[in-house]
């Protein structure tokens, strides 16, 4: 332990394997102080911007929020807030385009800036000693800080003690060419990284302190040297320059000379990693009741006229930080625009896209500067196995093996090959002659083993399942032979003796029936007689309604299918111009009409019968059913509870379709006249109008279909 | 190795024909039951010559009795000695198998088989032996390894030993002629490589009158060695089986057949 | 005498390989039969029944006992190939009944989606569904836990309205798979 | 304003492998310039020919296989390949030799198994085994330095010698290839084999005038021409420094041994580095980064076996120069090698 110090103390540091030295391109940014942008117009803020899960929204379209209020709020650990960056008016809340690099979106909150800028009510503490380590971690917790180097970790999680922690590393070590965020906040905030510093120093307790910070930063070097002056804990270590020295493991090594496990986390070999912007962010969290609503962004490359870093609120679309920054757009070119570093960022595909906490830089090359970055399509030639990528490789992988069998989709050696310790630091595609985009073959191999994965575990779930089932089914019939054994015994001892008590028995339960039944008669026929818009729809009307429905519904499937009958035999008798061809055809779904018509009938008529004599009997039955359907009325409240509960998802997610199906639903119906008004207005219509509307429509197919017959060869009027 | 063809009895085929009525009508129509079952083994036996000749030749598909076909092939007159051999050994051996294929206990068989083919092998030995030298020279040891030939061994377990003594034998002509063949035709390129000769010294084989056969392609000053040491052996062999693999894919390409996209499926419930 | 001590060498030969050999059909002897275990494990489990089998075990039962190994349409040429490894035979192309289609999009994996709207309760598709993925009762609307659905279609069937439907699972950032072809770049100004 | 979408990293070195081959073709220079001042046209002359053949017979694969062709076939791979081809053949070898080498190395070696970056042979090599194999006279057609023959190999000469078997003036390759004493003359290293088997020592032999001053006339120069391109790789980077270093240690260390137990019939180290195609072997073929190790220790491993097979043959073996076969039983066991020297991956226990 103490070597480790000594060696640091001597200026000494262990190398790890492989590594770049692209060029570094900093001075763009570097030399100029931070700058405050003006406020935007509108901020988009997307739930999830961190690892881990959505939190809870807990606002609502129109409300007027101040700046630094919570929008969204959880109980999960792995769940972070997000807050309004500026005081405004939520306009929606919908999907938008994300900062990820597919280009999908997700759920956001539409920020419209009153440009006032007031604050919520703060409470800045003054003097720490008064807060407890809890009170500390939950604040940090409840300003929704995560890792801001790139990972989005929570940070509360790696902020909260745990027992023998020999290093805290505060990662100032900004590898990535062009990025100098951290680099410029080291520089003018070094006296509040230091108390953020200090804050972690307190919860955590770690036996050293290490700053490890790039030598290319000779400025922010001096800045901490002189904050930290008066902390014998806190050691800076200047660490060469190279490619990539920030990554959370290869920084690890170079300082402690230590190896993270593979597939374990530093802290289990006691180390805990910040980030300096961490830093601060917990410094003003902790403090000045700050939550996590701005950070610095450089916005750089050659492209821009004026590159810099500015102070972005999260939720700033790019688009505002590229005028700012005077982007020069030139008509009809693609112009790559990167989130993040050249090595490990990734293109963004919108203007929209906003800046999120992980969000460090933003970067327009032009095409002078990284031809690479506008090649039309990949340049990729063979592989010569020249081994240069392997010699770069931080992790000490074997990238052109790697690459084979990812070509070859081979997951078992992928695997082998340890693939999932790359770290997608981008070196071996740099230096590749062959210029294979070697770590996207990777991204892609390790979606696939995950999926694969997830496959897999599906697969022997449907197996237990399966097996399960059949298990199930096994055994109720073996209950229902056994069942209709003793049925059939009860049958014959009860017709063997004829007693006086049975036959009372008898009498007894007729008697009930009859008594039964008045009842429901005299429910019903008020009942039946009233209008069905009266306000108080009772469970019997929805259950009538619901037969009704049914009945509607097997009679809009069955038309259905005469539909698409008919459309499947249109061509056929068209192609076909001899008459005897026609007639069979057309007679054929003439009777086929008639029949389903029939049926439709028949069934419409017993389901009048039914719903007439028997709902108060099925009112028990239906009265889930009724709850269902106030479920659906109210579903932005069941979304939000039932999420949670794993056993109601099914319900949860049909009442998450629901819209589309009513989308659906309508498009059928505007093909057929008939059906839109029962279909349309589900809960609403009157039975009787339903179901005479089935009848309708399977009459009107009937005499559509008989007219077609007479006709024999104007097949082609049929469009119903 | 497996061979496609399903085994077939067509003992039970000529019992049935024994059992002739008298009656004109039946007459009628066993006669024309014959003519199906004549037309119907026709195919088979045609069947046996595709699969021996192209579509399972024993060297050029199923890659069998490679270390003759590529030790001896360096001129013709070796490789037709060797397809000669081979060819006379397989019949023979597929013929009996075949016919004690009843009493051959089934987990004894592999040795039983060798036995009668070792037994084959001598014989034929011993008669090139007699009556053509010279080759028996040449041959040298390549001549008694036709005993481990995996040809032979493999066409008596996948075919004879489940087939009718005159189907077998058909099998093992064609299975023996594919694979002669083959070796021939490697003979004819590595010679004309090698040497620019064919037929060089035929007589060794076929008596004297042979020596005219020898025919001078080409006049090459100087050997092409490769073509006559096993490695050109290795080379001319890839290029006959990509060659095959060629013209098949060429014919597949021009015979592309769609089949009804018709799934049978099966309900997966179990109280039925 | 010569010939009877080559019997006799011969002879011992003989008895010390048939020794050898009853020994080691002992020892190693294969309790039951594993194979249809390790072909069960193969195969996808979405006990859709398209091989002509019902379910999944069978299927794996029927290729142990002979049956052409082509037929597991959700598995895919993958599953061919590991159950061509795994028996020691030749890799065969799907067979052709079993091929829906060459497009991508086809083959994408899809779960069952029940039309509320127009379901009527009538528990059809719940006898059919293998895994009990399908919750409801009768006369009551019945619903699809998509976590469980294999996407075998079974139940499209049965349904009298035809209210059941194969979607596609939708793309999320969760389950991307890195496929930079398929982002919409857009065109602004 | 539309957007670029590229998988990360955006930026890249900008090295392109047609660059790397154009940089081994240019540092083959000063040896190629040696071997045209000592032995005159003929390799030029065969160069060239194994160039055309080996841009013909790539055309023809790439057409037929479909590839693009206009890419790969100025890629310089198959250029490199001739080019390598050329320099190890006799110089006054008939024109075909050249031809049919090349094509061998490019249809067969090369693109047959997938073409580049698929080859598990040298290309170069391997022809050059082939021709070794299929025609040992013509192979052995080696001429003595310009310096030690009796008739004046101007341009034309060699030219007609290399396409019709004799020069202008009606000499013969035999003739040509005569010392002014009338003795036909081979390389140093086929010289030494002959003279030791013949039971001559090495100080005996090596009076004979193919020898020169040093160790061998002229070869030591060409040796060192290709030390010199070898040296200025190495400094670009654009070969990994294990293998040439170690195969000439092993070298040294066999021949060292050789040379203090038997000194009679060994020859020196010096000997052994600065005849034949050493240099070029350690510098130009074994480095072929297709053929050779991927990691480091494994480049190691192969330089030392390479070394080791070549003393073995040079000494014990039936052909004077080693260098090919030992290159081609190293390419085969490259992949088995590299399988054992695969590095500790960070974080995981060795041999994890």
């Amino acid at each position: 332990m103490e070597s480790v110090i000594e060696r640091i103390s001597r200026g000494q540091f262990w190398d790890f394997h492989g590594g770049i030295h692209p060029p570094e391109q900093k001075t763009l940014t570097s030399t100029k102080p931070i700058k405050q942008l003006a406020l935007p117009k509108q901020l988009i803020i997307p739930l999830q911007q961190h690892i881990g899960l959505e939190g809870d929204i807990l606002v609502s379209i129109g409300e007027h929020v101040l700046k630094g209020q919570p929008l969204t709020a959880s109980t999960n650990p792995m769940e972070v807030p997000i807050h309004a960056p500026t005081s405004g008016t939520i306009s929606a809340i919908k999907m938008s385009v994300i900062a990820h690099p597919s280009g999908l979106e997700q759920l956001c909150i539409f920020l419209d800036v009153d440009g006032l800028d007031t604050w919520r009510k703060r409470n800045v503490c003054p003097d720490l000693s008064l807060l407890t380590n809890h009170q500390i971690i939950e604040k940090i917790a409840d300003s929704g800080i995560a890792g801001m180097g790139g990972a989005g970790f929570p940070t509360h999680i790696k902020a909260s003690s745990k027992p023998d922690i020999n290093f805290l590393i505060i990662n100032g070590a900004e590898c990535e060419p062009y990025i100098t965020s951290d680099d410029l906040l080291m520089m003018e905030q070094s006296i509040a990284i230091v108390d953020g510093i200090e804050i972690l120093d307190r919860l955590l307790s770690p036996a050293f302190i290490l700053i490890g910070i790039e030598d290319n930063k000779p400025k922010a070097i001096r800045a901490l040297q002189q904050a930290t002056k008066d902390n014998e804990k806190i050691k800076i270590c200047v660490v060469p320059t190279k490619y990539p020295i920030g990554g959370e493991k290869q920084l690890i090594h170079t300082l402690t000379g230590k190896e993270v496990p593979a597939g374990q986390l530093p802290i289990h070999s006691g180390i805990v990693m910040h980030n300096v912007a961490t830093c601060f962010a917990i410094n003003e969290a902790v403090r000045h009741d700050t939550p996590l609503i701005r950070r610095v962004v450089t916005v750089t490359g050659q492209a821009l006229n004026k590159p810099q870093n500015v102070w972005a609120l999260l939720g700033t679309p790019i688009n505002f930080l590229l005028e700012q920054c005077e982007l020069e757009v030139i008509e009809n070119v693609k112009q790559p625009v990167i989130m993040g570093g050249p090595m490990m960022g990734f293109s963004v595909s919108s203007e929209m896209v906003p800046i999120v906490k992980i969000s460090n830089c933003i970067l327009v090359p032009s095409k002078k500067e990284m031809p690479s970055a506008f090649e039309k399509e990949s340049q990729e030639v063979e592989c010569i196995r020249c081994g240069q990528c392997s010699d770069v490789c931080p992790s000490n992988l074997l990238p052109q093996e790697l690459q084979w069998s990812a070509k070859a989709k081979d997951h078992p050696q992928l695997q082998k090959l340890n693939l999932s310790d790359c770290i997608e630091c981008g070196a071996c595609a740099y230096v590749c002659p062959s210029q294979i985009p070697l770590v996207h073959y990777y991204r892609v191999a390790k979606a696939e083993i995950r999926e694969k994965h997830q496959l897999d575990l599906k697969a022997e779930r449907a197996k237990v399942r399966f097996e399960a089932r059949k298990l199930r089914l096994e055994k109720e019939k073996l209950a229902r032979q056994e069942k209709n054994k003793k049925a059939a015994a009860a049958r014959k001892a009860a017709m063997n003796k004829a007693t006086p008590e049975a036959t009372g028995a008898k009498s007894a339960v007729a008697a009930a029936l009859a008594r039964v039944k008045a009842k429901k008669a005299a429910q019903e026929n008020p009942e039946s007689a009233k209008t069905v818009d009266s306000a108080e729809a009772s469970t019997t009307e929805v259950a009538k309604d619901q037969k009704s429905q049914v009945a509607a519904a097997i009679a809009r499937a069955k038309a259905k299918k005469q539909q698409k009958e008919a459309a499947s035999e249109q061509p056929k008798t068209s192609v076909s111009e001899k008459p005897d061809n026609i007639t069979p055809t057309a007679q054929a779904t003439d009777q086929k009409s008639k029949v389903a018509a029939a049926i439709a009938r028949a069934k419409a008529k017993k389901q009048q019968k039914e719903t007439a004599s028997q709902s108060p009997a099925s009112e028990n039955g239906e009265k889930t059913n009724a709850e269902v359907k106030v479920a659906q009325e109210t579903k932005k409240e069941t979304v939000s509870k039932t999420e949670q509960k794993s056993e109601v998802t099914p319900s949860n997610s049909s009442i998450k379709e629901d819209a589309q199906t009513d989308d659906i639903t309508s498009v059928q119906t505007q093909n057929n006249p008939d059906t839109s008004t029962a279909a349309s207005q589900p809960n609403a219509v009157d039975k009787k109008a339903k179901i005479a509307a089935a009848i309708a429509k399977a009459k009107a197919k009937k005499k559509l279909k008989e007219t077609n017959a007479a006709a024999e060869t104007s097949t082609d009027k049929d469009n119903g | 190795m497996s061979n496609n063809i399903a085994p077939q009895d067509t003992d039970n085929l000529a019992a049935s024909n024994e059992a002739n009525t008298n009656t004109a009508l039946e007459s009628e129509q066993n006669a024309e039951r014959k003519a199906a079952a004549k037309a119907a083994l026709k195919a088979e036996y045609k069947e046996l010559a595709i699969q021996g000749l192209w579509k399972n030749n024993p060297g050029l598909v199923q890659l069998l009795g490679l270390c003759p076909l590529l030790a001896v092939t360096s001129t013709v007159t070796n490789a037709l000695g060797l397809g000669l051999a081979t060819l006379l050994v397989l019949i023979c051996s597929n013929i009996t198998v075949s016919a004690i294929r009843h009493w051959v206990p089934k987990d004894i068989r592999i040795p039983i088989f060798v036995l009668i083919i070792a037994a084959f092998v001598t014989c034929v030995q011993l008669l090139m032996n007699a009556f053509s030298y010279g080759i028996y020279q040449s041959l040298g040891i390549f001549l008694p390894l036709i005993v481990t030939n995996c040809a032979i061994i493999g066409r008596a377990e996948a075919y004879a030993s489940k087939n009718p003594v005159k189907k077998a034998a058909f099998d093992g002509l064609m299975m023996g002629l594919g694979f002669a063949l083959i070796l021939i035709l490697l003979g004819v390129i590595r010679e004309i490589l090698g040497q620019g000769t064919l037929f060089d010294g035929a007589e060794l084989l076929l008596g004297d009158w042979a020596t005219s056969l020898t025919i001078q392609v080409m006049q090459l000053d100087t050997q092409f060695l490769l073509a006559i040491l096993p490695p050109g052996a290795f080379i001319a062999m890839g290029f006959l089986i990509a060659l095959k693999n060629a013209i098949d894919n060429y014919i597949k390409g021009r015979h592309v057949e769609k089949n009804d996209k018709v799934i049978e499926r099966v309900r997966v419930n179990f109280d039925s | 005498m010569n010939i009877l001590l080559a019997i006799l060498v011969l002879g011992g030969i003989a008895a010390v390989f048939g020794a050898l050999l009853g020994y080691a059909s002992i020892r190693f002897k294969v309790d039951g039969d594993p194979i249809v275990e390790q072909l069960d494990a193969l195969l996808p489990q979405t006990q859709c029944g398209q091989c002509g089998y019902p379910g999944c075990k069978p299927y794996a039962q029927a290729v142990a006992d002979g049956e052409a190994i082509n037929k597991c349409a959700p598995g895919g040429e993958d599953t061919i190939k590991k159950i061509a490894d795994l028996m020691g035979v030749e890799v065969q192309p799907l067979d052709e009944s079993h091929v829906k289609g060459d497009t991508a999009e086809s083959n994408r994996p899809k779960v069952a989606f029940i039309i509320e709207e127009d379901c009527i309760g009538c528990t059809k598709c719940i006898q059919a569904c293998p895994v009990d993925a399908i919750i409801g009762a009768a006369k009551q609307m019945h619903t699809i836990i998509i976590d469980e659905c294999t996407g075998c279609d079974l139940c499209v069937a049965p349904c009298p309205v035809d209210c059941i439907e194969m979607r596609e699972i939708p793309e999320t950032i969760h389950n991307w798979q890195w496929d930079l072809k398929t982002i919409p770049v857009k065109q602004v100004n | 304003m539309a957007f670029w979408i590229a998988s990360s990293p955006h930026n890249h070195n900008h090295t392109k492998t047609p660059n790397l081959m154009r940089l081994v073709i240019l540092a083959t220079l000063p040896g190629v310039l040696a071997q045209w001042y000592f032995f005159g046209w003929g390799n030029l002359i065969h160069i060239g020919l194994a160039m055309a053949t080996a841009l013909i017979c790539e055309f023809i694969v790439l057409s037929l296989r479909k590839k693009p062709i206009a890419h790969q076939l100025l890629d310089g791979s198959g250029l490199l390949t001739a080019l390598l081809l050329g320099i190890c053949l006799p110089a006054l070898a008939p024109w075909w030799i050249s031809v049919v080498g090349t094509a061998f190395a490019i249809i067969i070696v090369k693109q047959l198994y997938g073409g580049l970056g698929h080859n598990p042979f040298n290309p170069a090599m391997a022809g050059y085994v082939m021709l070794l194999v299929s025609f040992p006279i013509q192979m052995t057609l080696w001429q003595p330095p310009l310096s030690l023959l009796a008739i004046d190999l101007t341009f034309s000469n060699t030219l007609t010698t290399i396409f019709t078997g004799f020069t202008v003036e009606g000499y013969s390759v035999e003739q040509v290839r005569s010392s002014i004493d009338g003795i036909t003359m081979a390389t140093p290293l086929d010289t030494l084999k002959t003279n030791i088997s013949q039971g001559f020592t090495v100080i005996e032999s090596i009076k004979n005038p193919v020898f020169g001053d040093n160790f061998s006339l002229g070869w030591e120069w060409i040796n060192a021409g290709f030390l010199l391109g070898g040296l200025f790789l190495l400094a670009k980077k654009a070969i990994a420094w294990q293998t040439p270093i170690s195969f000439l240690l092993s070298i040294f260390v066999c021949s060292f041994i050789g040379y203090s137990f038997a000194p009679d019939a060994n020859p020196s180290t010096m000997f052994h580095w600065f005849t034949g195609a050493t240099m070029l072997g350690a510098f130009f073929i074994l480095t072929d980064p297709v053929t050779g190790a991927t990691s480091n220790k494994g480049r190691l491993v192969v330089g030392a076996l390479a070394g080791l097979l070549i003393y073995l043959i040079r000494t014990f073996g039936g052909y004077p120069d080693g260098v090919a076969f030992a290159i081609l039983l190293c390419n085969m066991s490259a992949p088995l090698i590299d399988q054992y020297t695969r590095p500790r991956t960070y974080g995981h226990e060795k041999g994890e």
